[in-house]
């Protein structure tokens, strides 16, 4: 599996050494780097005005899209070797993953913690037994 | 085969890697992946004898149901401790990767060395440096929470010998995870022609899922460990309650590694068994591609199943239903192994040698590991059993019955090719014996134990148990007097074994194609590379009392498909 | 779709809750005797469970051993022709398994459900857990060291630790659940058959809490439902051993423990007035609240309850009633937030709150006696 | 299988690697830095940059361990996030950003020198990049000390006076309670929230453990009923923190994960001064060219990440207002 992308990707490469790497030219390099700039500026600006819940939505994409320039140009994956995007993409799933996952958990347990007034708690806890519903019924 | 190759480097090459160069500093500052993986060997050893001292010294207090003199409830926790923590993270986890995967991996897949000699020496001493932390945290006071490290205890109440201990970990964490990386662009990068990846051992396979699992898996184990300190030192808040944390948060956190962790010990175990049983069977390994593939899917598998070690500790009814349910998919991939495996011996040649013994001792007691898992994975029995002696014996039955078995048997399969001597065929039998003997009886024992409701970590115990304790001591002490063994006449063999052929077994893989001891860079000239599971090329040589693939015949049959 | 399944298996399940008498399930080579509703059903499940891995285990290992003697090399003649793979028999073994396993974790599942679904009618005690011990807290305030519960009927676990994390389990019952410090963690069980005499059933910690860890075991006595009532009533006794001239100095402090959540006693109000602002009067006190008015019940502000200047006729009579029915009349500015205690505390408990708050001079901020100043 | 097998040959194949690999010592006397285990310099430089990628990856599960962190506590307790953030200074922690990406661009550029041989221009970049990572850690400096300057901190140390300013402006004696989380928890504003706020924890004690209280469960306290029901969004006042009856509980875990966060990256940017600096200087002497410039690319690589991380961690401290 791993190898496929690479290796398959191995035919077309086949200059001599040493051009292993990928040359970016500068106006690629310069234009990235403007856009990364501005694009902080934006995500700056925003904070100032008062968008709600949209604010730290609108800060998140414009991270998203400046980290793709970053790793797209300034570290060659886009010529790159495919299976170096899978490794970097990868990783980035396997952390979602461990989010997801603990998130899930947090999220059903945090009615539980006795910070909470306990009598609530109780109520959650009687009501929110697995399917309480169905055994409800009888 | 020999034709050596005209480098400068070689010219004083006077035969083997032992020979190359000779000193201290040769050994301590070599780049060569045969001698890092014989230190990794000795220092995996050495940590296996303190740790199966720990778990003797443990065994024997569990004679007694109360308080005994000699040990008390603190040094007995410490005990235990340390006994999990070394061989965990000391013995098991490096033991076949960094010790026998270093040594074989490059010669298997016909390269001369790791692809990154440097990286391959710093994580060994990476490894030196977390056991000496480990070290320097018993003279620090000891650390008493288990290996688990579970906070609020963990944070507030342990020994003083936590934080060492913890740094430490984080230490052998990265030490591993170089390994990882060095064998994963090692297969990537350095396979000769030829050498494509269905022609690939299955051990390097096994290895390449474990590779996968150290690079993803550890460094979260190192940033929860750096937590914990940060936690213990500062109380912030996060793990621990007293200032609004939360335990259950870190038990994800911890076995969101240490789930993984599980098969990054197993998966190369069952990649030796591969090759053991193939080889001593002397017929193509059944079923290829099953078990190639089951090794990754069982890699990736192990991320999504953390949980099932959480089932009672207050994580979300609808989280334990969801990793109870995907636990159960791991289970597929190790049965598909097990079945490949005895569909292997079918209609073989099956040369009982003590490695062949080891090899089928991995199938019996992985088979009895494997099942038991069963009933844990269920949600309503893991409530009964979880956290007792249930758990304790399957595990054991796991990572030693199973991992550590097929480390030894690796040790033995491949003893002629790394030390150039044979032991004595006899004594290892008796070896093998003893240690499955002595491990039946003390494990399975331990199941009983555990489903009776004998809770685990415990110092005393109800009387009502202590009948089981004493078989389980008594067995323990057969499988002691069974390494013992195993020791003496490995190390007799070095003195007075007698020379090893280069191909003592009939494998047909790469590493039989060199000379035991191999060269400093293994291969003269790059090997050719057949199909390793193809035995139609070997035969018997009286000569040199040992096997020879004829390579020519060897290729050829890999071309035409023959020999399926 | 697994929605519709679990419905259908939450229907097909029996109600462990309401089900009648659950026998006794007897030990066996594996399992110890079960007591519980649980028993039946889990040991049910781990021996179907360990059917199948007698009969996997037989298979796999009679197959090696069969194997190796019958194939065992003869001679040097090494090479061996066996296939080398056959895709319709790996493919079997591949999904015969599978579903095995999903039958397997179905029938868990079912046992799961049940085992987390609380009857409504469960019978709460509260669990404190603490190195290296456990407390049990009766409704009526009666604790215990040892498990007590009632035969017969569903007992609910609501449980809490103070330091570490700490696991109640009793093996009879089959029921585990680990105490984590910072929230509340519940179990449940139905224990239909009472100890007799000095039998009882094992509890123990299995969550590895330190040096006592292994002490921390206790007794669960079963006792039949009407035994169990007047022992909770005898155990709940413990204010009528106290002699009336030092009840509020002696009970004082314990029951206050309970209202220590909400009241103060140095002025500083809580969720609820601080006794330290009580003027002894029978007057609905700190009337001068500035909020005034600002609380309505069900619509109607608190002058409009009992009017201004209003009074009881003894600041007793204000407390008693503040006791029992604390939303009747509510203090300014605060909320409807307290629970009666009616049926939980006896009149001679609400004498020494009375007596306590008469004597708040002798009592400390956190309600400790100290005596006349 | 096949197109693999064509891989092991492709490179083979064009360096003439046959089977006894005579030609490899071509390469190998060509290239002296050329190891002894490797046959071309591509295998060298592709090995080189996989392993590269996947200590990057490893960097991502570290951090995102972490992330995940965030994530929890920020959903546990939003509130304690929106008013915390707005402590942490936006206008620094743009510039900070910008000094960071601008680090990159000269990396980058650095990389595309060393590969056309343009070794002047790589020692400048490089000696750019190195006065970018130093910048930044400067600028954290600041931020750092003011912060605790105004003792923001973590852990116990959040809630007690430690600065003579504050001591002074906090006149109120210091009571201690039993428990931290719901005593940090402040009541309704108009009543007390001073001294709940205030009160320091006193230190963890380790062996004794507190009585058991007595009488049931099920009675909740003032704090209890005020931690659940917070506002989402408190604005902070202009008091030191101490003082703020607006405060919400658990507000010293926003800066114990912020300090951890932002602090684990700060190593990163110092051990990337290190490594940048040690290029620097070899690119002095000279070492880098087109054929040679591998180091040149990977630390390149490592230093996007600690930029990728950086793009992060800014909005998710600083924009969250």
């Amino acid at each position: 599996m791993a190898s496929h992308a690479h290796s398959s990707h191995d035919h077309g490469h086949g200059e001599p050494h040493p051009l292993v790497g990928h040359l970016v030219p500068y106006s690629t390099l310069f234009a990235t780097g403007a856009a990364l700039i501005v694009l902080t500026i934006i995500t700056v600006a925003a904070r100032y005005v008062d968008l709600g819940e949209a604010n730290i939505y609108l800060a998140i994409g414009i991270a998203v899209v400046k980290a793709t320039l970053v790793s797209l140009f300034f570290m060659h994956l886009r010529w790159d070797r495919p299976f170096n995007l899978m490794v970097l993409v990868g990783s980035m799933l396997f952390v979602v993953l461990m989010m997801v996952f603990c998130m899930m958990d947090v999220g059903q347990n945090m009615p539980t913690e006795n910070k909470g007034n306990p009598a609530k708690v109780q109520q959650y806890l009687d009501a929110n037994a697995p399917f309480a519903p169905v055994t409800a019924k009888k | 085969m020999t034709t050596l190759d005209t480098r400068p480097i070689h010219e004083e090459v006077p035969g083997n890697y032992l020979t190359f160069r000779r000193g201290f500093l040769s050994w301590a500052l070599t780049l060569d992946h045969k001698r890092i993986g014989m230190m990794y060997l000795v220092a995996v050893l050495v940590s296996f004898f303190v740790g199966g001292v720990m778990a003797l010294l443990v065994r024997t207090k569990l004679l007694f149901p109360g308080e005994v003199t000699w040990m008390t409830a603190d040094q007995y926790n410490k005990a235990f401790t340390l006994h999990g923590a070394i061989m965990v993270f000391l013995v098991i986890i490096p033991s076949i990767p960094a010790a026998l995967g270093n040594f074989v991996l490059p010669i298997m897949l016909g390269a001369k060395d790791v692809a990154f000699p440097r990286l391959n020496l710093f994580s060994f001493y990476l490894w030196i440096m977390g056991a000496i932390c480990a070290v320097y945290s018993l003279l620090a006071g000891g650390f008493d929470t288990g290996w688990t490290f579970y906070t609020p205890y963990s944070s507030q109440f342990s020994a003083g010998g936590t934080i060492p201990v913890l740094i430490g970990v984080f230490i052998l964490g990265f030490s591993s995870i170089f390994t990882g990386l060095n064998f994963v662009v090692t297969i990537h990068k350095l396979r000769p022609p030829g050498m494509t990846w269905f022609r690939m051992p299955l051990f390097l396979w096994a290895v390449y899922a474990t590779a996968l699992i150290q690079i993803l898996a550890t460094p979260v184990l190192g940033i929860t460990v750096a937590l914990l300190v940060v936690e213990r030192s500062f109380n912030i808040g996060i793990f621990d309650p007293s200032m609004g944390g939360d335990p259950v948060l870190f038990q994800h956190f911890f076995w969101f590694y240490s789930h993984p962790a599980v098969y990054i010990m197993i998966l190369p175990g069952m990649g030796i068994i591969s090759e053991i049983i193939a080889v001593h069977s002397h017929r193509h390994i059944f079923g290829f591609r099953f078990i190639a593939f089951s090794s990754i899917a069982i890699a990736i598998f192990s991320f999504l199943v953390w949980g099932h070690h959480m089932f009672t500790s207050g994580q979300s009814g609808l989280m334990n239903v969801l990793f109870s349910a995907i636990t159960f998919s791991v289970a597929i991939p190790s049965a598909v192994k097990v079945f490949n495996w005895i569909a292997t011996l079918y209609k073989g040649s099956i040369s009982l040698n003590t490695a062949m013994w080891y090899g089928l001792a991995f199938i019996f007691l992985f088979t009895i590991g494997g099942l038991t898992g069963i009933p844990l994975a269920v949600l309503s029995t893991d409530i009964h059993l979880h956290d007792t002696y249930y758990v304790v014996a399957h595990f054991h039955y796991v990572m030693m019955g199973s991992a550590l078995i097929a480390m030894i048997g690796g040790l033995h399969h491949w003893w002629p090719k790394m030390t150039g001597r044979m032991f004595s065929e006899f004594w290892g039998k008796i070896g093998c014996a003893l240690v499955f003997v002595g491990f039946n009886v003390t494990f399975f024992t331990q199941f009983m134990l555990g489903s009776q409701g004998m809770p685990r970590r415990y110092y005393a115990y109800q009387p009502e148990f202590q009948i089981y304790h004493h078989i389980s001591t008594g067995g323990a002490y057969i499988m002691g007097l069974g390494f013992l063994i195993t020791a003496i006449y490995l190390i007799h063999s070095l003195y007075a074994g007698k020379r090893a052929p280069a191909n003592p077994w009939g494998g047909a893989s790469l590493e039989w194609q060199c000379t035991s001891p191999p060269p400093h860079d293994n291969f003269a000239t790059t090997p050719r590379v057949g199909d390793c599971y193809d035995f139609s090329a070997v035969s018997w040589d009286e000569k040199q009392q040992g096997y020879v693939v004829d390579t020519e015949a060897h290729i050829a049959a890999a071309q035409h498909g023959k020999g399926h | 779709m697994t929605n519709l399944i679990t419905t259908l298996l939450m229907h097909s399940s029996p109600d462990v809750a309401t089900s009648g008498k659950a026998e006794l399930t007897p030990k066996n080579f594996w399992l110890p005797q079960g007591a519980s509703t649980f028993a039946e059903q889990n040991d049910w499940v781990f021996n179907v469970i360990n059917y199948i891995n007698y009969f996997f285990f037989f298979l796999v290992v009679g197959l090696m051993f069969y194997f190796v003697w019958k194939y065992r090399q003869k001679g040097r003649e090494v090479y061996a022709r066996g296939p080398s793979h056959n895709t319709v028999l790996e493919l079997g073994w591949t999904i015969i398994p599978t579903l095995l396993v999903v039958v397997i974790f179905f029938i868990g599942f079912r046992g799961f459900v049940s085992m987390k679904t609380v009857p409504a009618n469960a019978y709460q005690i509260d669990v404190t857990a603490q190195r290296y011990g456990w407390l049990f807290k009766y409704p009526n305030g009666a604790t215990s060291d040892d498990l007590y519960v009632p035969a017969g009927k569903p007992v609910k676990l609501v449980m809490r630790s103070e330091d570490v994390l700490h696991s109640l389990y009793i093996r009879d019952f089959r029921v585990k659940q680990d105490v984590v410090p910072g929230r509340y963690t519940t179990l449940w069980f139905q224990a239909d058959h009472p100890t007799a005499g000095e039998e009882f059933h094992h509890l123990f910690c299995t969550e590895f809490c330190g040096v006592g860890h292994s002490n921390m075991n206790r007794k669960v006595y079963v006792l039949p439902e009407a035994d169990f009532d007047s022992w909770v009533v005898e155990q709940g006794r413990w204010l009528d051993k106290i002699p009336e001239a030092e009840l509020y100095s002696k009970a004082g402090p314990k029951l206050f423990a309970r209202c220590a959540g909400c009241h103060t006693l140095d002025g500083k109000p809580g969720t609820g007035p601080s006794w330290g602002n009580y003027d002894g009067s029978g007057n609905v006190w700190e009337r001068t609240s500035t909020a005034s008015s600002a609380h309505k019940v069900d619509g109607k502000s608190v002058s409009d309850l009992i009017g201004q200047g209003k009074q009881y006729e003894t600041p007793e009579g204000y407390i008693r009633a503040s006791i029992l029915n604390p939303n009747e009349h509510i203090v300014d500015g605060f909320g409807p937030a307290m629970p009666t205690f009616k049926g939980q505390l006896t009149d001679k408990a609400i004498d020494a709150l009375i007596g306590m708050m008469k004597h708040l001079d002798e009592f400390d901020a956190k309600g400790n006696f100290v005596g006349k100043k | 299988m096949s197109h693999s097998a064509s891989h092991a040959d492709s490179h083979s194949g064009s360096h003439g690697h046959d089977a006894h690999g005579h030609d490899a010592h071509g390469d190998h006397a060509k290239y002296p830095f050329l190891a002894h285990h490797f046959d071309t310099p591509n295998q060298q430089f592709e090995s080189g940059k996989l392993g590269m990628w996947a200590f990057l990856a490893t960097e991502v599960l570290f951090f995102g361990a972490l992330f995940v962190m965030y994530a929890i506590l920020r959903f546990k307790d939003p509130q304690v996030f929106s008013y915390a953030s707005q402590y942490l200074d936006t206008i620094l922690g743009g510039i900070n950003t910008c000094v960071l990406i601008l680090s990159s661009l000269t990396m980058a550029v650095g990389v595309r020198a060393a590969q056309t041989n343009k070794k002047g221009l790589l020692s400048v970049c490089l000696f750019l990049t190195l006065m970018g990572a130093v910048g930044f850690l400067v600028i954290k400096y600041f931020e750092y000390s003011h912060k605790l300057h105004l003792n923001l901190k973590w852990g116990e140390g959040f809630y007690h006076p430690v600065t003579a300013e504050e001591a002074a402006e906090v006149k109120v004696e210091p009571k201690p309670v039993e428990n931290p989380v719901l005593a940090i928890a402040s009541p309704n504003p108009s009543a007390g929230a001073q001294t709940v706020a205030l009160a320091p924890v006193p230190p963890v004690d380790k062996t004794a453990i507190a009585a058991p209280k007595t009488g049931p469960d099920g009675v909740a306290t003032a704090k209890m009923v005020e931690a659940t029901d917070a506002p989402m969004h408190v604005e902070h006042s202009e008091e030191p923190h101490l003082l703020d009856s607006n405060m919400p509980p658990n507000t010293h875990r926003f800066f114990a994960i912020y300090y951890i966060m932002t602090g684990l990256h700060g190593i990163h940017v110092l051990i990337g001064v290190g490594v940048i600096g040690w290029l620097f200087l070899a690119s002095l002497k000279g070492r880098f060219n087109s054929d040679y410039y591998a180091p040149v690319d990977f630390v390149g690589l490592y230093w996007h990440v600690v930029d990728l991380v950086w793009i992060f961690l800014f909005p998710l401290f600083y924009l969250i207002h």
